[in-house]
Protein backbone atom coordinates (compact mmCIF):
# COMPACT_ATOMS: atom_id res chain seq x y z
CA UNK A 1 0.00 0.00 0.00
CA UNK A 2 1.76 3.37 -1.06
CA UNK A 3 1.27 6.11 2.28
CA UNK A 4 1.57 9.70 0.95
CA UNK A 5 1.83 12.67 3.29
CA UNK A 6 1.50 16.41 2.87
CA UNK A 7 2.08 19.61 4.32
CA UNK A 8 3.63 19.88 8.36
CA UNK A 9 3.00 15.96 8.63
CA UNK A 10 5.18 15.46 5.65
CA UNK A 11 7.57 17.38 7.78
CA UNK A 12 6.87 15.80 11.00
CA UNK A 13 7.14 12.07 9.43
CA UNK A 14 10.00 13.04 7.20
CA UNK A 15 8.86 11.79 4.26
CA UNK A 16 6.32 12.47 1.59
CA UNK A 17 5.88 9.03 0.44
CA UNK A 18 6.31 5.32 1.77
CA UNK A 19 4.89 1.57 0.64
CA UNK A 20 4.03 -0.38 2.99
CA UNK A 21 3.08 -4.49 3.85
CA UNK A 22 -0.39 -3.78 5.66
CA UNK A 23 -0.48 -6.28 7.82
CA UNK A 24 -3.90 -8.12 8.29
CA UNK A 25 -5.54 -6.75 11.32
CA UNK A 26 -4.97 -2.85 10.80
CA UNK A 27 -8.62 -2.12 9.31
CA UNK A 28 -9.18 1.12 9.53
CA UNK A 29 -7.30 4.37 8.66
CA UNK A 30 -7.24 5.00 12.80
CA UNK A 31 -5.72 1.36 13.08
CA UNK A 32 -2.81 2.63 10.81
CA UNK A 33 -2.39 5.26 12.57
CA UNK A 34 -1.48 3.59 15.90
CA UNK A 35 0.46 1.07 13.92
CA UNK A 36 2.52 3.37 12.11
CA UNK A 37 2.68 5.45 15.49
CA UNK A 38 3.90 2.30 17.70
CA UNK A 39 6.77 1.76 14.97
CA UNK A 40 8.57 5.07 15.10
CA UNK A 41 8.81 7.98 17.53
CA UNK A 42 8.22 10.81 14.71
CA UNK A 43 4.65 9.56 13.84
CA UNK A 44 3.83 9.35 17.25
CA UNK A 45 4.08 12.51 17.90
CA UNK A 46 3.28 13.61 13.98
CA UNK A 47 -0.55 11.85 14.79
CA UNK A 48 -0.95 12.30 18.59
CA UNK A 49 -3.34 14.86 18.05
CA UNK A 50 -5.75 13.01 15.62
CA UNK A 51 -8.31 16.53 15.72
CA UNK A 52 -5.29 17.81 13.33
CA UNK A 53 -5.59 14.76 10.73
CA UNK A 54 -7.65 14.91 7.76
CA UNK A 55 -6.90 11.26 5.57
CA UNK A 56 -7.78 10.20 1.98
CA UNK A 57 -8.16 6.80 0.31
CA UNK A 58 -7.57 6.38 -3.53
CA UNK A 59 -7.83 10.12 -3.25
CA UNK A 60 -11.23 10.49 -1.85
CA UNK A 61 -11.48 12.41 1.19
CA UNK A 62 -13.07 9.86 3.72
CA UNK A 63 -13.54 10.11 7.76
CA UNK A 64 -10.56 8.50 10.09
CA UNK A 65 -12.67 5.23 11.04
CA UNK A 66 -12.77 4.72 6.82
CA UNK A 67 -12.11 1.07 6.08
CA UNK A 68 -8.65 0.26 4.78
CA UNK A 69 -10.86 -3.12 2.36
CA UNK A 70 -9.57 -2.38 -0.97
CA UNK A 71 -7.46 0.88 -0.49
CA UNK A 72 -4.42 1.29 -3.09
CA UNK A 73 -3.23 4.82 -1.53
CA UNK A 74 -3.68 6.44 1.95
CA UNK A 75 -2.86 9.78 2.53
CA UNK A 76 -2.59 11.60 6.09
CA UNK A 77 -2.55 15.70 6.13
CA UNK A 78 -3.91 18.46 8.13
CA UNK A 79 -6.68 20.09 7.34
CA UNK A 80 -6.56 22.37 3.35
CA UNK A 81 -6.05 25.83 3.34
CA UNK A 82 -6.11 26.69 -0.82
CA UNK A 83 -8.08 29.43 -2.39
CA UNK B 1 -17.18 23.50 -20.81
CA UNK B 2 -14.80 22.83 -17.84
CA UNK B 3 -11.42 24.12 -17.66
CA UNK B 4 -8.82 23.22 -14.67
CA UNK B 5 -5.17 23.72 -14.35
CA UNK B 6 -3.10 23.19 -11.32
CA UNK B 7 0.37 24.53 -12.21
CA UNK B 8 3.54 26.50 -10.90
CA UNK B 9 3.64 29.61 -12.79
CA UNK B 10 2.01 33.19 -13.06
CA UNK B 11 -1.92 32.97 -14.12
CA UNK B 12 -2.81 34.87 -17.23
CA UNK B 13 -5.77 36.14 -16.71
CA UNK B 14 -6.75 37.82 -19.67
CA UNK B 15 -6.46 34.29 -21.54
CA UNK B 16 -8.25 32.72 -18.79
CA UNK B 17 -11.28 34.99 -19.15
CA UNK B 18 -11.08 35.00 -23.28
CA UNK B 19 -11.56 31.27 -23.21
CA UNK B 20 -14.72 31.04 -21.34
CA UNK B 21 -16.43 34.44 -22.98
CA UNK B 22 -15.19 33.12 -26.20
CA UNK B 23 -17.83 30.28 -25.43
CA UNK B 24 -20.83 32.31 -24.40
CA UNK B 25 -23.16 35.48 -24.80
CA UNK B 26 -24.51 36.91 -21.57
CA UNK B 27 -22.68 36.98 -18.05
CA UNK B 28 -19.15 36.19 -17.10
CA UNK B 29 -18.43 36.59 -13.45
CA UNK B 30 -15.04 35.90 -12.27
CA UNK B 31 -12.98 35.79 -8.87
CA UNK B 32 -9.14 36.02 -8.52
CA UNK B 33 -6.66 35.96 -5.40
CA UNK B 34 -3.77 37.15 -4.84
CA UNK B 35 -0.82 36.72 -2.21
CA UNK B 36 -1.83 40.14 0.70
CA UNK B 37 1.83 41.33 2.03
CA UNK B 38 -0.28 43.45 4.56
CA UNK B 39 0.74 41.02 6.95
CA UNK B 40 4.22 40.77 6.49
CA UNK B 41 4.28 38.04 4.42
CA UNK B 42 7.26 37.68 2.12
CA UNK B 43 6.96 34.28 0.13
CA UNK B 44 3.73 31.84 0.18
CA UNK B 45 3.97 28.45 -0.54
CA UNK B 46 1.16 26.06 -2.17
CA UNK B 47 1.66 22.63 -1.85
CA UNK B 48 -0.82 20.04 -3.29
CA UNK B 49 -2.04 16.43 -3.62
CA UNK B 50 -0.90 15.53 -7.90
CA UNK B 51 -4.09 13.79 -9.16
CA UNK B 52 -6.75 14.57 -6.36
CA UNK B 53 -6.37 18.04 -6.37
CA UNK B 54 -7.51 18.18 -10.48
CA UNK B 55 -10.21 15.49 -9.59
CA UNK B 56 -11.74 17.84 -6.98
CA UNK B 57 -11.36 20.71 -8.60
CA UNK B 58 -12.84 19.08 -11.48
CA UNK B 59 -15.80 17.36 -9.37
CA UNK B 60 -15.94 20.87 -8.16
CA UNK B 61 -16.48 22.20 -11.37
CA UNK B 62 -19.38 19.97 -12.90
CA UNK B 63 -21.19 20.06 -9.77
CA UNK B 64 -21.67 24.23 -10.43
CA UNK B 65 -22.20 23.84 -14.06
CA UNK B 66 -24.91 21.08 -13.05
CA UNK B 67 -26.57 22.86 -10.58
CA UNK B 68 -26.83 26.28 -12.05
CA UNK B 69 -26.76 25.16 -15.45
CA UNK B 70 -23.45 27.01 -16.62
CA UNK B 71 -22.07 27.06 -20.32
CA UNK B 72 -18.65 26.68 -18.90
CA UNK B 73 -16.71 27.40 -15.35
CA UNK B 74 -13.21 27.85 -14.93
CA UNK B 75 -10.87 27.12 -12.16
CA UNK B 76 -6.94 27.29 -12.44
CA UNK B 77 -4.72 27.21 -9.22
CA UNK B 78 -1.53 27.97 -8.84
CA UNK B 79 1.63 26.28 -6.64
CA UNK B 80 4.65 26.38 -5.67
CA UNK B 81 6.65 29.71 -4.60
CA UNK B 82 4.74 32.94 -5.10
CA UNK B 83 5.45 36.69 -3.58
CA UNK B 84 2.96 38.95 -2.70
CA UNK B 85 0.78 40.73 -5.50
CA UNK B 86 0.90 37.64 -7.24
CA UNK B 87 -2.43 35.65 -8.09
CA UNK B 88 -3.21 32.13 -6.14
CA UNK B 89 -6.51 31.52 -7.75
CA UNK B 90 -8.71 32.32 -10.70
CA UNK B 91 -12.58 31.15 -10.93
CA UNK B 92 -14.66 32.15 -13.81
CA UNK B 93 -18.50 31.27 -14.79
CA UNK B 94 -20.40 31.49 -17.62
CA UNK B 95 -24.11 31.75 -18.06
CA UNK B 96 -26.77 33.21 -20.32
CA UNK B 97 -28.15 35.37 -17.28
CA UNK B 98 -25.82 37.38 -14.38
CA UNK B 99 -27.29 35.76 -11.09
CA UNK B 100 -26.50 31.84 -12.34
CA UNK B 101 -22.86 33.54 -12.98
CA UNK B 102 -22.49 35.40 -9.66
CA UNK B 103 -23.60 32.54 -7.32
CA UNK B 104 -21.70 30.04 -9.07
CA UNK B 105 -18.99 31.85 -8.53
CA UNK B 106 -19.02 32.81 -5.01
CA UNK B 107 -20.09 29.16 -4.93
CA UNK B 108 -16.66 27.86 -6.55
CA UNK B 109 -14.49 29.95 -4.65
CA UNK B 110 -15.63 29.23 -1.15
CA UNK B 111 -15.81 25.15 -1.86
CA UNK B 112 -12.48 24.99 -3.07
CA UNK B 113 -11.28 26.40 -0.28
CA UNK B 114 -12.93 23.51 1.87
CA UNK B 115 -12.86 20.69 -0.54
CA UNK B 116 -9.50 20.84 -2.50
CA UNK B 117 -5.90 19.19 -1.25
CA UNK B 118 -3.85 22.51 -0.72
CA UNK B 119 -2.07 23.89 1.55
CA UNK B 120 -0.21 26.97 2.45
CA UNK B 121 2.98 27.82 3.85
CA UNK B 122 3.80 31.70 4.99
CA UNK B 123 7.11 32.56 5.24
CA UNK B 124 7.87 36.28 7.12
CA UNK B 125 11.65 37.00 7.57
CA UNK B 126 12.84 33.66 8.51
CA UNK B 127 9.77 32.44 10.26
CA UNK B 128 7.87 29.70 8.42
CA UNK B 129 4.10 28.98 8.95
CA UNK B 130 1.98 26.22 7.74
CA UNK B 131 -1.65 28.40 7.69
CA UNK B 132 -4.18 27.39 9.77
CA UNK B 133 -7.62 25.88 8.30
CA UNK B 134 -10.32 28.79 9.33
CA UNK B 135 -13.32 28.24 10.58
CA UNK B 136 -15.04 31.11 8.52
CA UNK B 137 -14.41 29.13 5.34
CA UNK B 138 -16.27 25.94 7.13
CA UNK B 139 -19.00 28.13 7.25
CA UNK B 140 -18.98 29.61 3.89
CA UNK B 141 -18.90 26.74 2.48
CA UNK B 142 -21.55 25.30 4.37
CA UNK B 143 -23.98 28.46 3.41
CA UNK B 144 -24.35 26.74 -0.05
CA UNK B 145 -26.21 23.48 2.21
CA UNK B 146 -24.50 20.58 0.86
CA UNK B 147 -22.09 19.18 3.92
CA UNK B 148 -18.68 19.69 3.07
CA UNK B 149 -16.43 17.05 2.93
CA UNK B 150 -14.38 16.59 6.63
CA UNK B 151 -11.10 17.92 4.95
CA UNK C 1 -10.15 53.69 -6.62
CA UNK C 2 -12.98 54.70 -8.20
CA UNK C 3 -13.21 54.83 -11.93
CA UNK C 4 -16.14 55.13 -14.26
CA UNK C 5 -16.10 55.20 -17.87
CA UNK C 6 -19.32 55.68 -20.24
CA UNK C 7 -18.19 55.30 -23.79
CA UNK C 8 -18.46 53.73 -27.30
CA UNK C 9 -16.25 51.23 -28.50
CA UNK C 10 -15.32 47.94 -27.15
CA UNK C 11 -14.69 47.39 -23.31
CA UNK C 12 -10.69 46.03 -22.63
CA UNK C 13 -11.79 43.70 -19.96
CA UNK C 14 -7.26 42.73 -19.44
CA UNK C 15 -6.78 46.57 -19.08
CA UNK C 16 -9.57 47.35 -16.75
CA UNK C 17 -9.00 44.53 -14.54
CA UNK C 18 -5.09 45.16 -14.48
CA UNK C 19 -5.91 48.32 -13.48
CA UNK C 20 -8.03 46.98 -10.17
CA UNK C 21 -5.44 44.52 -9.52
CA UNK C 22 -2.82 46.72 -9.16
CA UNK C 23 -3.82 48.72 -6.32
CA UNK C 24 -4.27 45.79 -4.35
CA UNK C 25 -3.47 42.30 -2.95
CA UNK C 26 -6.20 39.78 -1.95
CA UNK C 27 -9.56 39.80 -3.53
CA UNK C 28 -10.59 41.18 -6.96
CA UNK C 29 -14.05 40.19 -8.45
CA UNK C 30 -15.72 41.02 -12.10
CA UNK C 31 -18.56 40.77 -13.93
CA UNK C 32 -18.66 41.13 -17.70
CA UNK C 33 -22.09 41.01 -19.24
CA UNK C 34 -22.28 40.90 -23.42
CA UNK C 35 -24.78 41.24 -26.15
CA UNK C 36 -27.31 37.90 -26.40
CA UNK C 37 -27.87 36.61 -29.64
CA UNK C 38 -29.95 33.37 -28.75
CA UNK C 39 -33.01 35.63 -29.39
CA UNK C 40 -32.30 36.57 -33.22
CA UNK C 41 -30.91 40.05 -31.85
CA UNK C 42 -28.10 41.54 -34.73
CA UNK C 43 -28.17 44.81 -33.09
CA UNK C 44 -28.05 46.55 -30.11
CA UNK C 45 -27.88 50.18 -29.34
CA UNK C 46 -27.30 51.55 -25.90
CA UNK C 47 -28.71 55.39 -25.01
CA UNK C 48 -27.33 57.14 -21.77
CA UNK C 49 -28.29 60.74 -20.51
CA UNK C 50 -24.51 62.22 -20.66
CA UNK C 51 -23.39 63.39 -17.34
CA UNK C 52 -26.09 62.29 -15.33
CA UNK C 53 -25.20 58.72 -16.26
CA UNK C 54 -21.58 59.31 -15.05
CA UNK C 55 -22.78 60.80 -12.12
CA UNK C 56 -25.22 57.80 -10.99
CA UNK C 57 -22.33 55.53 -11.45
CA UNK C 58 -19.36 57.04 -9.49
CA UNK C 59 -22.10 57.45 -6.45
CA UNK C 60 -22.90 54.16 -6.92
CA UNK C 61 -19.30 52.79 -7.21
CA UNK C 62 -18.54 55.35 -4.08
CA UNK C 63 -21.37 53.84 -2.17
CA UNK C 64 -20.06 50.12 -2.28
CA UNK C 65 -16.68 51.60 -1.76
CA UNK C 66 -18.21 52.68 1.73
CA UNK C 67 -20.62 50.09 2.44
CA UNK C 68 -18.02 46.81 1.91
CA UNK C 69 -14.63 49.22 2.15
CA UNK C 70 -13.56 48.44 -1.02
CA UNK C 71 -9.73 48.93 -2.20
CA UNK C 72 -11.16 50.16 -5.64
CA UNK C 73 -14.28 49.68 -7.68
CA UNK C 74 -14.59 49.96 -11.72
CA UNK C 75 -18.02 50.48 -13.41
CA UNK C 76 -17.46 50.34 -17.49
CA UNK C 77 -20.79 50.80 -19.74
CA UNK C 78 -20.50 50.93 -23.08
CA UNK C 79 -22.58 52.83 -25.27
CA UNK C 80 -24.33 53.57 -28.78
CA UNK C 81 -24.30 50.18 -31.32
CA UNK C 82 -22.81 46.92 -30.72
CA UNK C 83 -23.24 42.81 -31.97
CA UNK C 84 -24.02 39.90 -30.43
CA UNK C 85 -21.27 38.69 -28.36
CA UNK C 86 -19.52 42.22 -27.68
CA UNK C 87 -19.17 43.35 -23.71
CA UNK C 88 -22.26 45.69 -23.05
CA UNK C 89 -21.26 46.01 -19.07
CA UNK C 90 -17.90 44.97 -16.91
CA UNK C 91 -17.92 45.50 -12.94
CA UNK C 92 -14.98 44.93 -10.65
CA UNK C 93 -14.50 45.23 -7.14
CA UNK C 94 -11.23 44.88 -4.80
CA UNK C 95 -11.20 44.16 -1.17
CA UNK C 96 -8.22 42.18 0.81
CA UNK C 97 -11.44 39.71 1.39
CA UNK C 98 -13.06 37.44 -0.72
CA UNK C 99 -17.02 38.05 0.28
CA UNK C 100 -16.66 41.36 0.09
CA UNK C 101 -15.22 41.96 -3.25
CA UNK C 102 -18.08 39.29 -4.22
CA UNK C 103 -20.93 40.53 -2.57
CA UNK C 104 -19.69 44.63 -3.71
CA UNK C 105 -19.47 43.14 -7.31
CA UNK C 106 -23.26 41.55 -7.47
CA UNK C 107 -24.22 44.67 -6.02
CA UNK C 108 -23.38 46.97 -8.11
CA UNK C 109 -24.59 45.07 -11.72
CA UNK C 110 -27.89 44.58 -9.30
CA UNK C 111 -28.04 48.38 -8.55
CA UNK C 112 -26.57 49.46 -11.99
CA UNK C 113 -29.52 47.87 -13.68
CA UNK C 114 -32.05 50.15 -12.16
CA UNK C 115 -30.19 53.21 -11.05
CA UNK C 116 -28.54 54.79 -14.13
CA UNK C 117 -29.90 56.19 -17.05
CA UNK C 118 -29.14 53.56 -20.01
CA UNK C 119 -31.81 52.63 -22.32
CA UNK C 120 -31.38 49.66 -24.78
CA UNK C 121 -32.90 49.12 -28.61
CA UNK C 122 -32.48 46.00 -29.76
CA UNK C 123 -32.99 45.69 -33.99
CA UNK C 124 -33.81 42.07 -34.99
CA UNK C 125 -34.13 41.97 -38.58
CA UNK C 126 -35.85 44.77 -39.19
CA UNK C 127 -37.99 45.18 -35.80
CA UNK C 128 -36.46 47.64 -33.89
CA UNK C 129 -37.40 47.83 -30.37
CA UNK C 130 -37.08 49.67 -27.04
CA UNK C 131 -36.50 46.83 -24.08
CA UNK C 132 -39.10 46.67 -21.16
CA UNK C 133 -37.75 47.21 -17.99
CA UNK C 134 -37.92 44.41 -16.32
CA UNK C 135 -39.62 43.50 -13.05
CA UNK C 136 -36.81 41.13 -12.06
CA UNK C 137 -33.96 43.68 -12.31
CA UNK C 138 -35.95 46.03 -9.44
CA UNK C 139 -36.57 42.97 -7.41
CA UNK C 140 -32.69 42.07 -7.39
CA UNK C 141 -31.96 45.84 -6.66
CA UNK C 142 -34.72 45.99 -3.69
CA UNK C 143 -32.69 43.02 -1.94
CA UNK C 144 -29.99 45.11 -1.05
CA UNK C 145 -31.82 46.69 1.47
CA UNK C 146 -31.72 50.04 0.09
CA UNK C 147 -34.90 51.85 -1.75
CA UNK C 148 -34.07 51.93 -5.56
CA UNK C 149 -35.03 55.38 -6.82
CA UNK C 150 -38.55 54.75 -9.23
CA UNK C 151 -36.40 54.86 -12.43
CA UNK D 1 -35.39 76.08 -19.11
CA UNK D 2 -34.21 73.24 -20.69
CA UNK D 3 -36.11 69.77 -21.35
CA UNK D 4 -34.42 67.03 -22.49
CA UNK D 5 -36.04 63.31 -24.00
CA UNK D 6 -34.60 59.92 -23.74
CA UNK D 7 -35.44 56.66 -25.36
CA UNK D 8 -38.83 56.20 -27.31
CA UNK D 9 -39.74 59.37 -25.15
CA UNK D 10 -37.62 61.16 -27.43
CA UNK D 11 -38.61 59.80 -30.73
CA UNK D 12 -42.37 59.98 -30.01
CA UNK D 13 -42.49 63.88 -29.02
CA UNK D 14 -39.85 64.21 -32.45
CA UNK D 15 -36.50 65.64 -30.75
CA UNK D 16 -34.36 64.82 -27.47
CA UNK D 17 -33.61 68.73 -26.40
CA UNK D 18 -35.74 71.77 -26.46
CA UNK D 19 -35.54 74.95 -24.42
CA UNK D 20 -39.06 76.50 -23.29
CA UNK D 21 -40.33 79.63 -21.24
CA UNK D 22 -41.79 77.63 -18.03
CA UNK D 23 -45.17 79.88 -17.41
CA UNK D 24 -45.86 80.37 -13.78
CA UNK D 25 -48.48 78.43 -13.28
CA UNK D 26 -46.94 75.31 -13.98
CA UNK D 27 -45.28 74.13 -11.02
CA UNK D 28 -44.62 70.40 -11.22
CA UNK D 29 -43.46 68.06 -13.51
CA UNK D 30 -47.04 66.56 -13.52
CA UNK D 31 -48.03 70.17 -14.75
CA UNK D 32 -45.36 70.18 -16.83
CA UNK D 33 -46.81 67.79 -18.87
CA UNK D 34 -50.14 68.83 -19.08
CA UNK D 35 -49.13 71.82 -20.41
CA UNK D 36 -46.47 70.15 -23.14
CA UNK D 37 -49.41 67.63 -23.94
CA UNK D 38 -51.69 70.68 -24.28
CA UNK D 39 -49.42 72.47 -26.77
CA UNK D 40 -49.44 69.55 -29.20
CA UNK D 41 -50.27 66.05 -30.22
CA UNK D 42 -47.15 64.60 -30.26
CA UNK D 43 -46.59 65.09 -27.04
CA UNK D 44 -50.29 64.36 -25.78
CA UNK D 45 -49.67 60.79 -27.04
CA UNK D 46 -46.28 60.42 -25.63
CA UNK D 47 -46.95 61.81 -22.13
CA UNK D 48 -50.66 59.58 -22.12
CA UNK D 49 -49.83 56.74 -19.94
CA UNK D 50 -47.93 58.60 -17.02
CA UNK D 51 -47.08 55.19 -15.39
CA UNK D 52 -44.63 54.87 -18.33
CA UNK D 53 -43.18 57.69 -17.28
CA UNK D 54 -39.71 58.64 -15.43
CA UNK D 55 -38.10 62.51 -14.37
CA UNK D 56 -35.23 64.17 -13.13
CA UNK D 57 -34.42 67.28 -12.37
CA UNK D 58 -31.25 68.72 -12.79
CA UNK D 59 -29.29 65.07 -13.47
CA UNK D 60 -31.48 63.59 -9.65
CA UNK D 61 -34.01 61.26 -10.13
CA UNK D 62 -37.49 62.60 -8.91
CA UNK D 63 -40.97 61.32 -8.94
CA UNK D 64 -43.79 63.19 -11.01
CA UNK D 65 -45.01 65.11 -8.49
CA UNK D 66 -41.53 66.82 -8.00
CA UNK D 67 -41.87 70.40 -7.68
CA UNK D 68 -40.12 72.59 -10.67
CA UNK D 69 -38.83 75.36 -8.24
CA UNK D 70 -35.34 76.16 -9.07
CA UNK D 71 -34.85 74.01 -11.83
CA UNK D 72 -32.88 74.20 -14.29
CA UNK D 73 -32.81 71.14 -16.64
CA UNK D 74 -35.77 68.86 -16.93
CA UNK D 75 -35.47 65.20 -17.99
CA UNK D 76 -38.66 63.15 -19.35
CA UNK D 77 -37.61 58.87 -20.17
CA UNK D 78 -39.21 55.45 -19.26
CA UNK D 79 -37.97 53.10 -16.79
CA UNK D 80 -34.14 52.56 -17.56
CA UNK D 81 -32.88 49.36 -19.16
CA UNK D 82 -28.85 49.34 -18.39
CA UNK D 83 -26.16 46.71 -17.45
Amino acid sequence: MDLLYFAWVREAVGTGHERIDLPDDVATITALLDWLAARDARYASAFADRTRLRAAIDQRFVGLDASLAGAREVAIFPPVTGG
Amino acid sequence: MIHVLVAPGPIDLAAELARIEALTAGAVASFSGSVRADDGVTLLELEHYPGATEAALAALAADAVARWQLQGAIIVHRVGPMRPGERIVLVATAAPHRAAALDACAYLIDRLKTDAPFWKRETRGKDKRWVDARDTDRAAAERWAIPAPDA
